[in-house]
C-alpha cells in the first residue's frame, strides 16, 4: 500500500472512511477525534491503527490474559516487558517469550520464519540478556499437498537459517500437522537468555532531555502495516499483502546482539527498546510512556534505505533489526562509538521531553503529534461475547468406546510413521542445536537441557501444545498443555519454573472462537496454579483463518525449569539391560483426540482425555522428588500414541536394546489410549522398593532386555513382538517420505 | 535443444542485505566507484525446442524458478545446442 | 603457549573455541578482533566457525579479503600453527592458505550431528596424539561443507599425505570423503568437524581434546629444543 | 554511471546439486523438456564510469566476487544510468 500523504487529508479520511481500510472501526476513530480534539492525519492514523491493532494493544484478549497466575517469589519480571525475568539464584536469571510469525510465514515461509526468530531474538537480548537458546513450535496441514511441503519445508529452512547464521543453538521444539492448518501455517518462535541481576534493562524512556538513537538497519517500505496484517483474517488473496515482505539480515542481528551487550554496561544507557511489529511508532510511544515522558523524533535524520519516503512509512514501516536507544544527554558518543565499532551505525534521531506527547517532525513540519498513553496505554478494550461451541455439546455426548484393532504390531508401526509421531530428525539436524557449547541434550528428547558454564546449574527447556485436546475441550486441553510441558521438564530431572504462551486462535468476533480462547485460558490458568509455573511472558495471533475456517485453537507451553545439580540430569530414553520398566499411573479408555482415532477415523471427535491437576502434581513431585534420590534411570512422558509409542521410543537411542513387557486388560487401551498424568520410568532393581515407596502410582510392567525386540504380553499371550531396528526405522524415515 | 538464461533479481524495495555487505566490502577494498550491488540469480536450462517454448519458460518460472513474493525475472532464449 | 581466537563480525564459534583451550585446557588465549591486527605475540592461530560478514556472496570469502589476513599469512609462513575450523576452513581456502573449495552440502541442507571421523594422518603437529585409523565422533555444523578439488590437486594431496582427516560415511558430498586437510608444510589444518565442540564428556564427546593437546605438546617439544639450543 | 551485470556459474565438472534437484523438480512437475539445469549467480553493480572501468570490474571479480577454483564469469557494461 503507496498512500501519499498529501491526497489524504484528514477530511478524505473521515469522509471516504479511510481509517477502515487500516483496521480502525468507526468508534475507535471516534475516540481518536476526542483524544485530539481534531481529525487525524493520515500519519496519526496510520499510528493509531497499528498502536491499536490486536498485535500491539491486545484490545481483545487482555481481559483474558488477566487470568493468568504471573507472580511468584521468583519473578523478577512478569509480562509486559519485552520479555519476562525468572530468578535462579547466584546473581542470575533467564529471560525467556515466545513469539508469532504465522501471517509473514503464510506469505513468504522463509522470510517470515526467519523473521520470527530475529525478532524474538531481540526481545531478549533488549532486556540486557545473552540469547543462550531457540525452540520453535510449529504447525502445517497434512505432508500430502505440494503447498503443505513447500510452506514446511521453506520455514524450517528460514528458522535454521537465522539462528545458526546468529549463533544461538536451537534446541527443540514441536510440529503438529493436522488439515486445520492448511492455509494457516502456525510459526511460533521461543528464545531463552541469561542474564546477572545488575544487568537487567528496561524499555524507557527517561530523564527529559536525554537523547534518542537510532541504531541499526536503515527503514524502508517493507512490512508496513505488518502489525493490522497480523491481526486480520488471512487475505485469500495474498499477492495484495506482497509488498508487506521482510527480509532478515541475521548478520546485521549478531552484530546487534554483540554490541547491544557492550552497551548494556555502560551507564550512559538509559533504556532501549527492538522495533518489532509497529517498528518506530510502537517502540518510542510504548518507551515514552513507561517513563512518563513524551518523545520528539526528527524523521529527517531517521537512516532510509529508499528515496522520499513519508512520514507515514517510516513510522509504520517494519523493516527488521532496528533497537531504539534512550542514553544520557552529554554521552551519545561514547555509545555510537561502541556501535561503530561493530561496523553498525548509530544515530541520533530525537529526545525525551516533558510534555507527554510523541511529536514526529519532518522537513521543519510536524506529521504527528499524540498524547503517548493513548497509544500505549489507553487501547480501547473489547469484552466479546462467547458462545459454548455447538460441536463441543455434541462431542460432550459422545461416550469412551474403544476403537478396533486387528494386529497390533502393524498398528504401532502406523502410529510411528505419523508424522506428528515420526522422528523430527529431518527438522532439528538443519538446526545448529550445540553452538554456545552448553547443550546437554538438544532436540530429540523429551526436553532440551542447557548447561549454565560456571556453575553446577542447568536450564529445561520445552514447548507443548496438543491442540486436538483443545479442540474438543478447549477448558481440559488448556489444562494438559500446561502439564503436559511440566511433565516434560519434569522428566529431565528439572524443577518447573515458569511459562510463556503464544495464543494462536481464529477470528475472535467469532463467539465460538471467543469461547475457545477463553476457556483455554482458564484451563491453562488452572495448570499453572496447581503446578506453581507463572506466567511472564507471551503472544497473542488471532484471525488464523482462512475461507471462514478457524485453525484448531493452539495456545502453546514454552516451560523453562531448573537442575539445581547436573546430577539430576535423566535421560528419557532406557539405558541398559535388566533395568525395571514402570509406567506411573491408570490407563482408562480415552481415545477422543488420539493419534489412533485420527487413523482410524481421519478426525477429532469425542471427549479430551480426562485431567485431575492434583493427581499430576502429585506424581509430578514424586517423580522428581525419586530423580533427585537418584532413583531413576530414564523418564519420558506418554503422550500421542500412548504406551505403545512411550515404550517404542524409549528404545530409540540404542538398537542393541529390547524389552519385555505385560499388560492388562484389552490391549487397544493399554497400548494406545491417551489417558493423561502418565510416565515411562526405569530404575535399577536394587532400587525398586525403595522406587515404589517415592511412587505410589508406579507399576512394575517390564525389563529392558539386550535382544533389540519389544515383546508385549497380556497374560501368557503374545500381543506383539517387534525388531526394535525396524521400529526405528520407520519412525525415522516417516518425514523424509512424505517429503520425496 | 536451446540454452535459456533465466535472470533472477529481488524486486525492487526488498532488501538485498547481501548486496550491501558486498557493497561495503568492496569499498573497503578500495573501489569507491561501486555505488550499488544487487545480488540475484542466473539460470542456465537447456530445453528441446518447440512451438511452445516460451510459455513453458515462463510457466516454469512462475511455478518454480522464482518466488513471485519477492523476485522479479527476465529469460533469453539463446543459440540452438545441439546434443 | 599463546593462542590467538581471531574473531570476524558473524564468527560464532570464538566464544567456544576460546572457552575449550582457556578453561577446559587451560592454556593462554585471547579472543583478537578482527581489526586489532597483531598478531607476532601469539604462538597459534585459531580460525573458529560461525557466518563471517553472513558467509554473504561465498562462505569466508569476504573475511579472506580482510586485513588481518596478511598477519595470518605471516605468521603461517613462520611455520607457526593456523588451525581453521568450519568457516575457519572455509576462510583459509578462500584466502588461498589451503587448496580446494568448500561448496554447498550435496543435500543443499545445513546440517548439525555428530560424525564419525577417522584420523588418516597423525603425523602433523595437530594429530601426533591420536592413532592412524582412528575414529573419532565430532560434531559437524555446516551448510556448506562439501569439498570440492580437481583431480590434480586431490592427487597432490594423496601424493604428501596432506588429508589428514575423512568422513567414515560422507555426509555432505565432500570429494574422496574429506574432512579436514593441512598444506604442504604442515602447520595449517582445515577441518569443517568442530573438535572445540567436543572437549568435554558432558556435552556427548571428548574426542577433540587431543588435537588441542597435540598442539600444545609438539609446541613445547620444540620450545624446549629451541631453548636447549640456546 | 554504469549499471554492470556479473554472471557467475559453477565450473564444468563442479557438481551442482542445487541445479539438480531444481530439475527434478522441473521434470516431476512435468516439464520433461529439460535437460539440464545449472544455478549461478547474477549480480549487478552500478558504478562510476572512468577509462579504467573494465579493468576494475575484472580485479573485483578477481578478487571478491568469484572464486575461480569453482567459479567462471562474464560480465556485461549496460547502458549509462543518470544519477
Ligand atoms: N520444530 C522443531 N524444532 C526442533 N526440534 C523439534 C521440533 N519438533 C520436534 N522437535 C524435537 O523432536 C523431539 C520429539 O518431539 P515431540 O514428538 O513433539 O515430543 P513430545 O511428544 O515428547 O513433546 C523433541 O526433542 C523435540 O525437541
Ligand atoms: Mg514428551
Amino acid at each position: 500500500m503507496m498512500l501519499q500523504t498529501r491526497e489524504f487529508n484528514p477530511e478524505k479520511i473521515e469522509q471516504e472512511k479511510l481509517y477502515q481500510t487500516m483496521g480502525l472501526s468507526e468508534s475507535e476513530f471516534e475516540m481518536i477525534q476526542q483524544i485530539l480534539g481534531r481529525l487525524p492525519n493520515i500519519t496519526e492514523t496510520g499510528i493509531f491503527s497499528v498502536m491499536w491493532s490486536e498485535h500491539c494493544s491486545y484490545k481483545t484478549s487482555k481481559p483474558l490474559l488477566r487470568k493468568f497466575p504471573t507472580k511468584a517469589p521468583h519473578v523478577l519480571q512478569g509480562p509486559g516487558e519485552g520479555a519476562g525475568i525468572i530468578d535462579i539464584g547466584d546473581n542470575q536469571a533467564v529471560v525467556f517469550k515466545i513469539e508469532s510469525h504465522n501471517h509473514p510465514s503464510a506469505v513468504e515461509p522463509y522470510q517470515g520464519a526467519a523473521t520470527g526468530v530475529g525478532g524474538i531474538i531481540r526481545d531478549v537480548f533488549s532486556m540486557g540478556a545473552r540469547p543462550i537458546a531457540l525452540m520453535n513450535s510449529l504447525r502445517f496441514g497434512n505432508l500430502t499437498s505440494n503447498r503443505v511441503k513447500y510452506l514446511f519445508s521453506e520455514v524450517v529452512s528460514g528458522i535454521a537459517g537465522y539462528g545458526n547464521c546468529v549463533g544461538v543453538p536451537t534446541v527443540g521444539g514441536e510440529v503438529q500437522f493436522d488439515e486445520s492448518y492448511e492455509d494457516n501455517p502456525l510459526v511460533n518462535a521461543m528464545c531463552i537468555g541469561l542474564i546477572n541481576h545488575n544487568d537487567i534493562q528496561k524499555g524507557v524512556a527517561a530523564g527529559i532531555g536525554n537523547t534518542v538513537i537510532y541504531v541499526g538497519a536503515p527503514t524502508g517500505r517493507d512490512g508496513i502495516h505488518g502489525a493490522t496484517f497480523a491481526s486480520d483474517d488471512l487475505a485469500e488473496n495474498v499477492a495484495k499483502d506482497r509488498p508487506a515482505v521482510q527480509v532478515g539480515d541475521p548478520f546485521m542481528e549478531k552484530l546487534l546482539i554483540e554490541a547491544c551487550l557492550e552497551v548494556i554496561k555502560s551507564d550512559a544507557l538509559v533504556g532501549m527498546q527492538d522495533m518489532g511489529a509497529a517498528g518506530l511508532t510502537s517502540s518510542a510511544s510504548e518507551m515514552a510512556s513507561k517513563a512518563g515522558t513524551g518523545m520528539e523524533m526528527n524523521l529527517d535524520l531517521v537512516p532510509q534505505r529508499e528515496p522520499n519516503m513519508t512520514a507515514y512509512e517510516l513510522m509504520l514501516s517494519e523493516s527488521q533489526e532496528r533497537m531504539l536507544l534512550v542514553v544520557q544527554k552529554g554521552r551519545e558518543q561514547e555509545i555510537i562509538d561502541i556501535f561503530n565499532r561493530y561496523g553498525l551505525h548509530a544515530v541520533v534521531v530525537g529526545r525525551v521531553i516533558e510534555d507527554k506527547v510523541f511529536r514526529i517532525i519532518q522537513h521543519g513540519e510536524i506529521q504527528a503529534e499524540i498524547p503517548v498513553d493513548a497509544l500505549a496505554e489507553n487501547a480501547p478494550v473489547y469484552h466479546l461475547p462467547a458462545i459454548e461451541a455447538k460441536y463441543f455439546q455434541e462431542f460432550q455426548k459422545i461416550g469412551n468406546k474403544v476403537p478396533s484393532v486387528g494386529n497390533f504390531g502393524d498398528m504401532l508401526k502406523r502410529l510411528l510413521q505419523q508424522p506428528t509421531i515420526a522422528s523430527k530428525e529431518w527438522i532439528f539436524d538443519q538446526y545448529d542445536s550445540m553452538v554456545q557449547t552448553n547443550t546437554i541434550l538438544g532436540p530429540g528428547s523429551d526436553a532440551a537441557v542447557i548447561r549454565i558454564k560456571g556453575t553446577d546449574k542447568a536450564l529445561a527447556i520445552t514447548t507443548d501444545c496438543n491442540s486436538r485436546y483443545i479442540y474438543l475441550d478447549p477448558e481440559t486441553g488448556g489444562k494438559i498443555a500446561g502439564a503436559e510441558a511440566a511433565r516434560n521438564i519434569v522428566c529431565s530431572g528439572a524443577r518447573p519454573l515458569a511459562l510463556t504462551d503464544g495464543l494462536n486462535f481464529g477470528n475472535p468476533t467469532n463467539p465460538e472462537v471467543f469461547w475457545q480462547m477463553e476457556k483455554s485460558v482458564e484451563g491453562m490458568s488452572k495448570a499453572c496454579e496447581t503446578l506453581g509455573t507463572p506466567v511472564i511472558s507471551g503472544n497473542v495471533s488471532l484471525y488464523n483463518q482462512s475461507k471462514g475456517r478457524a485453525i484448531f485453537p493452539t495456545p502453546i507451553v514454552g516451560m523453562v525449569g531448573l537442575f539445581e545439580s547436573l546430577e539430576h540430569i535423566t535421560p528419557s530414553f532406557f539405558q541398559e539391560a535388566g533395568d525395571v520398566i514402570y509406567l506411573i499411573g491408570e490407563t482408562k479408555p480415552e481415545f477422543g483426540g488420539s493419534e489412533l482415532q485420527n487413523i482410524l477415523e481421519g478426525t477429532y471427535q469425542g471427549k479430551a482425555p480426562v485431567i485431575d491437576l492434583e493427581v499430576e502434581a502429585k506424581r509430578q513431585t514424586q517423580l522428581l522428588d525419586a530423580i533427585h534420590k537418584g532413583l531413576i534411570v530414564s523418564a519420558h512422558d506418554l503422550s500421542e500414541g500412548g504406551l505403545g509409542v512411550a515404550l517404542a521410543e524409549s528404545l530409540f537411542a540404542d538398537d542393541a536394546l529390547g524389552a519385555i513387557i505385560q499388560i492388562r486388560g484389552d490391549e487397544t487401551v493399554a497400548l494406545f489410549s491417551e489417558t493423561q498424568s502418565r510416565f515411562l520410568i526405569s530404575v535399577k532393581k536394587e532400587n525398586k522398593d525403595a522406587v515404589e515407596k517415592v511412587l505410589t502410582d508406579a507399576i512394575p510392567i517390564g525389563v529392558i532386555t539386550a535382544d533389540g525386540m519389544l515383546t508385549i504380553y497380556n497374560e501368557s499371550s503374545i500381543v506383539l513382538s517387534e525388531k526394535v531396528a525396524e521400529l526405528r526405522s520407520l519412525w525415522k524415515g516417516a518425514i523424509p517420505c512424505l517429503l520425496k | 535443444m536451446r540454452k535459456v538464461t533465466v535472470f533472477i533479481t529481488l524486486k525492487q524495495g526488498v532488501l538485498d542485505p547481501q548486496g550491501n555487505q558486498v557493497q561495503e566490502s568492496l569499498q573497503s577494498l578500495g573501489y569507491n566507484v561501486v555505488q550499488d550491488v544487487r545480488i540475484g540469480k542466473y539460470i542456465e536450462l537447456l530445453v528441446e525446442d518447440g512451438p511452445d517454448l516460451e510459455v513453458r519458460i515462463q510457466e516454469m518460472c512462475d511455478k518454480l524458478l522464482v518466488n513471485p513474493v519477492m523476485e522479479d525475472y527476465y529469460y533469453e532464449v539463446k543459440e540452438d545446442v545441439h546434443s | 603457549m599463546k593462542f590467538a581466537v581471531i574473531v570476524f563480525p558473524g564468527s560464532n564459534c570464538d566464544q567456544d573455541m576460546y572457552h575449550a583451550v582457556k578453561e577446559v585446557i587451560g592454556e593462554e588465549g585471547d579472543l583478537v578482533w578482527y581489526q586489532d591486527s597483531n598478531l607476532e605475540n601469539y604462538d597459534a592461530i585459531l580460525l573458529p566457525g560461525g557466518f563471517s560478514y553472513g558467509d554473504y556472496l561465498r562462505s569466508g570469502a569476504i573475511a579472506a579479503n580482510s586485513k588481518i589476513m596478511e598477519q595470518i599469512k605471516l605468521h603461517a609462513a613462520k611455520g607457526k600453527p593456523v588451525l581453521g575450523v568450519c568457516n575457519g576452513f572455509q576462510i583459509l581456502t578462500e584466502a588461498g592458505l589451503l587448496p580446494g573449495a568448500l561448496l554447498r552440502n550435496k543435500g543443499l541442507s545445513f546440517m548439525c550431528h555428530q560424525e564419525e571421523i577417522i584420523v588418516e594422518n597423525n603425523e602433523t603437529l595437530f594429530t601426533s596424539g591420536y592413532q592412524v585409523g582412528e575414529v573419532l565422533r565430532l560434531p559437524i555444523a555446516h551448510g556448506e561443507g562439501n569439498y570440492f578439488c580437481d583431480q590434480e590437486t586431490l592427487r597432490e594431496l594423496e601424493k604428501h599425505n596432506q588429508i589428514v582427516f575423512t568422513y567414515r560415511t560422507n555426509p555432505n558430498g565432500s570429494t574422496a570423503n574429506i574432512a579436514g586437510i593441512i598444506n604442504r608444510a604442515g602447520n595449517v589444518l582445515g577441518m569443517m568437524p568442530h573438535p572445540e565442540r567436543a572437549v568435554e564428556t558432558l556435552l556427548g564427546s571428548n574426542d577433540g581434546l587431543l588435537l588441542f593437546q597435540s598442539i600444545i605438546r609438539n609446541w613445547r617439544e620444540s620450545y624446549d629444543a629451541t631453548n636447549a639450543r640456546i
